[in-house]
């Protein structure tokens, strides 16, 4: 059943992956919480649900690739690299002391908090630092890699992107001259179902964005959003074709947003998705689908599964309980790091405009 | 009985409100309106300015777009060529870069290019403007790109009067206007007022506000920053000078007059708005009285702008890049003992 | 070996486009030579060799229907509706002296030569106005065929763009933006292998451009562009099915381009554009395609066919006399009136910015 | 002998040939340096300023890009990021409306987002102007929108040194530069000159030029109008006065230093530009220096600019709207006998 790159992860591997899907979910709900206690500022856009997507996709990465997450994929910018060792200082992905300065607006933000939230990266680590503008980061993936390959090197970049976002220009101009160019760019649409408040079918006229390939003659893969294993399987397809030179890919997965578009839209959100839609959605918490394929292929035991239940709970209703001690302790590093760091000086407001 | 069932229903309304009171409006009045933009039907728009719109006219009338700037302008163009008027919604003013080409060479263009057979009454308007937090891509001012670009009016209301009778003169003007609504103030409750109803609430485009008559000094300014400058003329009134401030609320066209009519008499002038410094409008505005009150003016004219910098996350850097009551008024206190 | 469409074509017809082929081919010719004479401004975007596109894909259109020609396009202004009377002042498509007078910059050009050659229109013809930027019609033409459905109308919209502009980001937006609305806009690409100076390979990676509208499941149609009954036949389809409420398509017409990119580029093309490749692709002349699909189908004998030898010659070796008298009367017609037509004002210059 | 055949070889050479030195120079000093713009390789350019570059260096060095602006900075954008040097050929300039939020809001603000971790070597030049009958798409200036975007240089030579001096020293900046070129100038005879080899041909951004020395009246400009300002300055010399005429040749950074001094001697500020009037950078121009030489100016400071419309095809029209050594001439005079 598991695909060739999922049946040669081992029982450590599934054990790292469970984990790193507890720590994103963990981060999307401590964020939730401490926004409630009127800690941070900015928007929230939760990948609640959608973690597998984050956790898959990088899973397989060499240190050297290049990645550009969006609004929805906070968890990637710590996730990188994360198989060099969480707290790895050589590891070619952000700190969780970093990435929660960020989100706290402090200093010790990669960005020193200039731009909100999911706008930073780190050209150290291989992040490229997207803008709001959706699918604007696509083409500087291209550039990333197409300088690269000119260096004689051989890395690949996955670039993030909503299903809605497929319909900007740019999107196509950068996955053309990707096209044009054999460029190793693979480009994860994660398909949940909404863009903000307009539902897939005001968006596009058919039902798997995977589709938009077609157009471009690359292979558009689809992936079940809510299995690691099955988005593992085909990013790693989609990365090993755009190493071995044969050219950039789209890989769709398929998902469910689990919350508003941004938590300033979760009231909206429970009037305008129609509630079966949403309980269906939902319905497969990737951590759950996760703890059902290991124990059958026999890396968890069924009374292992039970612990932990953090899934299927809403932001709400889950405790520090439900999760792994190591993920809440990692996380909790990070969180009190960045409450303790400063906000950078007002100065800096007017500086860095040039390179001087 | 309860005191709350007596109390007489207020009838003030925020600036929001007074938005949506135009569009329902001008809907109603004009069945060849459309409206278009992202997430304005099912969800009414991000702040909510549609809210129901589409319910009330249909998803025909009030399209749910793809988030495709460059093809939402572009098609409101094509509709305004084949008799519809149009209102484009941009979820954030700062995404319409993104659809610049069609607004400033396919849009702007359209009458000048047909030698006037084609006019394009088309309305783009969105949330915009500092002071929020939303750093560099939810905080923009960005008119002066299309001031720079011939064919464009341009419009920027501060009160919820002038949010509703502006948008409805705008949505009747034959030309394509790029509205600008500041984000800040849709629901600020000190700012409510009466808001007429039907053609009574009509504002003239191109006609300033004086906010505040004042003898000293002339503050010209738009937008969230014209509550600044009221608010800096209070100070400046306790240090002896009494501030004259002016609410252009049309950049193009932009009621000069008004603006030399007060240089007469106060002979010195500061120019006051968010939008970085180079080429933004202070500059313009500064520019044109510069030339036209040369006689008048005994003081330099300045202005009071963001730095020539995007505007920050964090909340001490974007003060410290945007304009602000002490700017203002340390400004202005500069010209006034000059 | 005619497809339905064609088949009931009748010999009236068949006279009629190869009039129209005349027609279209003697405006270019003539162009070029009035340039040589120094008596025109601006480039010319040669549609030689390519003339059975525009008249293929006119020939079928509705009166009301509305088309946006674009830089290489100039006889489709005059085109448009011709069936209705080549001089018919009710016709839905602009006059000869209309389109002679905008390509010499007088006032009686539509848009009193306010912008240069292509960039016409008529509201009251029905033909957007284009502005430079490749791909930039597409948007509105969605829009202008909302509107009419809006208001009842069954009008399709044919736009047409060089292979060469589909790699715009707005080409994408619009395209999709029509599926989504299944608006009845039929997007025809004149592939004539070369955008300027760059070859297909370095736009796109397939061979067919029609394959773009498999990205938005729309029909990706390919037309024999050196064939009108092909075109005809394509464009027929694509038109019936955007009028039938099916939506949008996309029709690529295969071609070559005789000359440069325009007036200016021929000594450089010459060099850029290997002999055999110029060679092969101006083989098919489509005047001579349409005189031997004619003899065939009975409706010329093989002498007449021998009649205005105007095929495969270029525009140095052409005379008025290779060409039927009625298409040099008819044009001659426009190029006198253009002649002593007027220069609009200078004043002009500073009005029409905005409807008073 | 032959006359021609002793005839010492002409070592002037024009604009566009100092351009295609500057490419080739700074191409085989930076390896790192690569090209990118829509038929730049096998064609040379749509004027040739890339002639022969991608024989010499190379399909990957010297990409032929498919239509696709947008794409075209974020591609390049995305190269400075990891280590390259980008040279971007805007057709005309004019298209760049096409790839404009890939520049005002991904590139420009790279360096600031980043807080300065991550520079962004990029070039963005292009043939611009009008004068030529180019029409409304292949005649703009439109500069002043990216003035209006803080983190992009601007420079817009108007000799043949300086196209090639500063361009070979935006290409060594580490910042994004718009680099404005003269269409109107590339194969100009009369301004053909000898122009230097290697860093001795550089000129830094930054610094103006004073065309022409006078005390009576400083006319600042740049571009083609430099030599409409220098020919008015003759029929000023013929009135009696004299014409201090300032090419500014950088926008951002604009050198307010050298326009300060002039001004400090004549007293008297014209300036000239022919991007549209409102918001252009010859109202920036005016605007900072009504301010900072309100204590020097005995006239009112103009502008000649064009007017507030696209430029129109046909000449007399095209002359109508821009400005011309008439117009110039005649503000200028107006601004001496104020
Ligand atoms: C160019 C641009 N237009 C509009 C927006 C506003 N916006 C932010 S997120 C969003 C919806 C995105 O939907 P999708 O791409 O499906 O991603 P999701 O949020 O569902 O993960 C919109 C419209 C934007 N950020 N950029
Ligand atoms: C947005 C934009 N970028 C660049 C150009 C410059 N340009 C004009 S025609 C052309 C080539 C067009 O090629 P194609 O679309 O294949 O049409 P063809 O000329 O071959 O008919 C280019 C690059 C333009 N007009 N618009
Ligand atoms: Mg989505
Ligand atoms: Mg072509």
């Amino acid at each position: 059943m598991l695909g060739p790159y999922s049946q040669k992860l081992t029982a450590d591997d599934h054990r790292e992956l469970l984990n790193q899907l507890y720590l994103a979910r963990y981060f999307d709900v401590r964020l939730i919480k401490e926004k409630k206690r009127g800690r941070l500022r900015g928007t929230l856009y939760s990948s609640h649900n959608q973690e597998a997507i984050l956790v898959g996709s990088l899973y397989g990465l060499k240190p050297n690739d290049w990645i550009s997450p969006i609004h929805r994929d906070m968890p990637a910018f710590f996730l990188k690299d994360f198989r060099n060792g969480w707290r790895n200082p050589g590891r070619m992905g952000m700190t969780i002391q970093e990435v929660c300065a960020q989100v706290w607006g402090k200093q010790g933000s990669p960005g020193r908090a200039r731009d909100n939230w999911s706008h930073i990266g780190s050209k150290a680590k291989h992040i490229i630092h997207s803008t709001s503008m959706l699918a604007g980061t696509i083409p500087a993936a291209a550039g990333v890699v197409y300088a690269d390959r000119l260096d004689g090197g051989d890395a690949v970049v996955l670039t993030y992107n909503g299903e809605g976002s497929t319909a900007q220009g740019v999107f196509h101009e950068a996955v053309n001259f990707a096209a044009v160019h054999r460029l190793p760019v693979v480009t994860i649409i994660e398909n949940n179902q909404w863009a903000y408040g307009t539902p897939t079918d005001m968006e596009y006229s058919l039902e798997d964005f995977a589709r938009r390939a077609d157009g471009y003659g690359i292979p558009g893969l689809i992936a079940d959003g809510q299995n690691v294993f099955d988005v593992y399987e085909k990013v790693m397809e989609a990365v090993d074709f755009a190493r071995s030179g044969k050219g950039p890919s789209i890989v769709e997965c398929k998902t469910f947003r689990a919350y508003g578009h941004g938590d300033h839209d979760d009231d909206r959100a429970a009037k305008y998705r129609p509630t079966d839609e949403v309980a269906q959605g939902r319905s497969r918490d990737p951590i759950a689908v996760m703890k059902r394929l290991m124990v059958a292929a026999g890396t968890m035991t069924a009374d292992q599964s039970k612990e932990h239940p953090a899934e299927g709970k809403g932001a709400a209703e889950v405790t520090d309980a439900d999760f792994p001690p190591v993920v809440v302790e990692y996380l909790t590093e990070g969180v009190e790091f960045a409450v303790n760091d400063t906000v950078p000086p007002g100065e800096e407001g007017g500086m860095w405009v040039f390179r001087e | 009985m309860a005191a709350t069932a007596e109390a007489p229903q207020s009838t003030k309304k925020n600036y929001l409100t007074a938005l949506k009171e135009a569009l329902y409006e001008e809907m109603a009045a004009n069945s060849d309106m459309v409206c278009i933009g992202e997430d304005i039907g099912i969800l009414g728009g991000a702040f909510g300015v549609t809210d129901g719109l589409q319910e009330k006219y249909g998803r025909e009338r009030v399209i749910d777009a793809p988030i495709s700037e460059a093809a939402i302008v572009g098609v409101a163009c094509g509709m305004c060529v084949n008799g519809k008027t149009t209102m484009v919604e941009m979820q954030f003013i700062d995404f319409i870069s993104c659809g610049f080409d069609q607004i400033v060479n396919f849009t702007a263009t359209y009458h000048y290019r047909t030698a006037g057979e084609v006019a394009i009454p088309m309305v783009i308007r969105g949330p915009a403007g500092g002071y929020g937090g939303g750093a560099l891509y939810h905080s923009q001012m960005n008119e002066a790109w299309f001031a720079n670009s011939p064919g464009l009016k341009i419009v920027c209301p501060s009160t919820p009067r002038d949010a509703k009778g502006l948008l409805k003169s705008a949505l009747r003007d034959p030309n394509p206007i790029l509205f600008y609504e500041m984000k800040e103030l849709y629901r600020q409750r000190a700012i409510e007022e009466e808001v007429p109803e039907g053609d009574a609430a009509l504002v003239p485009l191109g006609k300033a506000a004086v906010r505040q008559e004042g003898e000293d000094v002339t503050i010209v300014t738009y937008g969230t920053n014209v509550y600044m400058c009221l608010e800096a003329a209070k100070t400046l009134e306790a240090e002896g000078f009494r501030a004259e401030v002016i609410d252009i609320r049309s950049l193009v066209p932009l009621d000069e007059e008004t603006i030399l009519e007060s240089l007469k008499k106060t002979n010195r002038l500061v120019v006051v708005n968010e939008a970085p410094r180079t080429c933004g409008f202070a500059g313009e505005i500064l520019a044109r009285l510069a030339q036209e009150a040369f006689e008048y003016l005994d003081a330099p004219p300045v202005r009071v702008t963001r730095l020539d910098t995007p505007v920050p996350w964090v909340k001490p850097l974007e003060t410290f890049v945007l304009p602000s009551v002490d700017k203002i008024t340390e400004a202005a206190l500069r010209v006034c003992r000059y």
